[in-house]
């Protein structure tokens, strides 16, 4: 899913984040500000000495992109946003890559600052996508998963 | 009437399927199509309790009435980020 | 001024700044998130006609300096940051271009962008800098100037 | 005792220099190197009363004390970012 309007970039791929990309599609002479938030990996050994070295990540990609379009019309009708980029990865994202890259130009930085962090929440909130952590021996473990729990009242 | 069923993530890889079409009388509600995966694939019986669930791509309530054709997904909590 | 130590990078110089540069800079694998501030200048054209076309910057450098290492220091002793960049330019940035870069990664994303956020609030505040507004008939507004009124009490 | 002044921006401009040095009396204030300066460099007058003052680089206080050697540096709203 990749969907570039001049001002809107909003996309779900395997390729790699490029921030100097993203700077770039924002940077816009309207704009006195831009925010950039990117999303790393922490590294992480496990309680049996196993690193992580990778990320998988699973998307429910038709509606992933519905959300992300939304959260984009969403946050403009809060904040006076120039021009921003809402990019996700898909499938594996090694250890130091950026998993997500969001950049927001907006006229005075206050704006582009609370519409960055209002995306990034809102994006780990809401979106469908998943990630596993995949550990030296190639094992994985998902992130958040549902916890087997018999008898916890659902949610719905 | 016929429902998609789509599973991701952990559920996806626990019944082994990514998408199936499941048999539902007519005005079932999703809580009634969560009754038939659990009958249908006992290993997603423990996670059912704790998941959301969106009818075209969009989040609904359990008592949402479905309709011959609609794509149900079963959402796990999601991590992205 | 460029100061790069494995962990803080705290620059006024008058070369172009590089996002990307930023970015790998902070990138970290103790890191979780990554917060990039950017300004840039709205473009703009004066009440007779005339286009903005470029800003120059003067710093008292020893001074400038200084303060940006100390606001690093600071900015480390109320959050868990993990590696930054306080980036800024001298002499003259053509409109487009930005004037001044900070990158903050932190464990968890909203230190880095309250650390982000503090970091230029503080250097527009305080930090020895000052810009010219560089119009397209080559004249010169220093912005922020004093205004002449004789007979205003002083602040010292 | 000798104190070096240092000009920037508008007031660097105005003055036509970045760098002098005045002769002030032992303990002179900041305020008392105001008044020397508006004196020396009548176009600087109207801009003294709205700017900062630091001393060897650091910000100080217009009754500070000054000593021989100090830079002064006069420092009219920032602007940088």
């Amino acid at each position: 899913m990749n969907i570039m309007s001049p001002n809107d970039w909003i996309t779900l791929s395997p390729e790699p984040l490029d921030s100097a990309a993203a700077v770039a599609f924002v940077t816009d002479g309207r704009a006195g500000g831009i925010d950039v938030f990117l999303g790393t990996t922490r590294a992480e050994t496990s309680h049996d000495g196993r690193a992580l070295i990778a990320l998988d990540y699973e998307a429910y990609e038709q509606m992933a992109g519905e959300q992300l379009r939304e959260l984009a019309r969403r946050a403009r009708a809060q904040w006076p946003i120039v021009k921003l980029a809402l990019l996700h990865r898909t499938g594996r994202v090694a250890l130091g890559e950026p998993s997500v890259m969001i950049a927001v130009s907006t006229p005075h930085r206050a704006d582009a600052f609370a519409a960055c962090r209002w995306l990034i929440d809102m994006l780990k909130k809401d979106v469908a996508i998943w990630k596993k952590e995949v550990w030296a021996d190639g094992s994985g473990t998902w992130v958040h998963p549902v916890v087997p729990s018999p008898g916890t009242p659902g949610e719905g | 009437m016929t429902v998609t069923i789509k599973l991701f993530a952990i559920l996806r890889e626990r019944a082994n399927v990514s998408k199936m079409r499941i048999e539902l009388p007519a005005s079932a509600t999703v809580a009634a199509a969560r009754e038939a995966l659990a009958e249908r694939l006992p290993a997603l019986r423990d996670h059912l309790p704790r998941v959301a669930w969106a009818v075209n791509r969009a989040y609904v309530p359990i008592e949402t009435e479905l309709h011959d054709g609609d794509e149900l997904a079963v959402i796990p909590p999601v991590s992205g980020g």
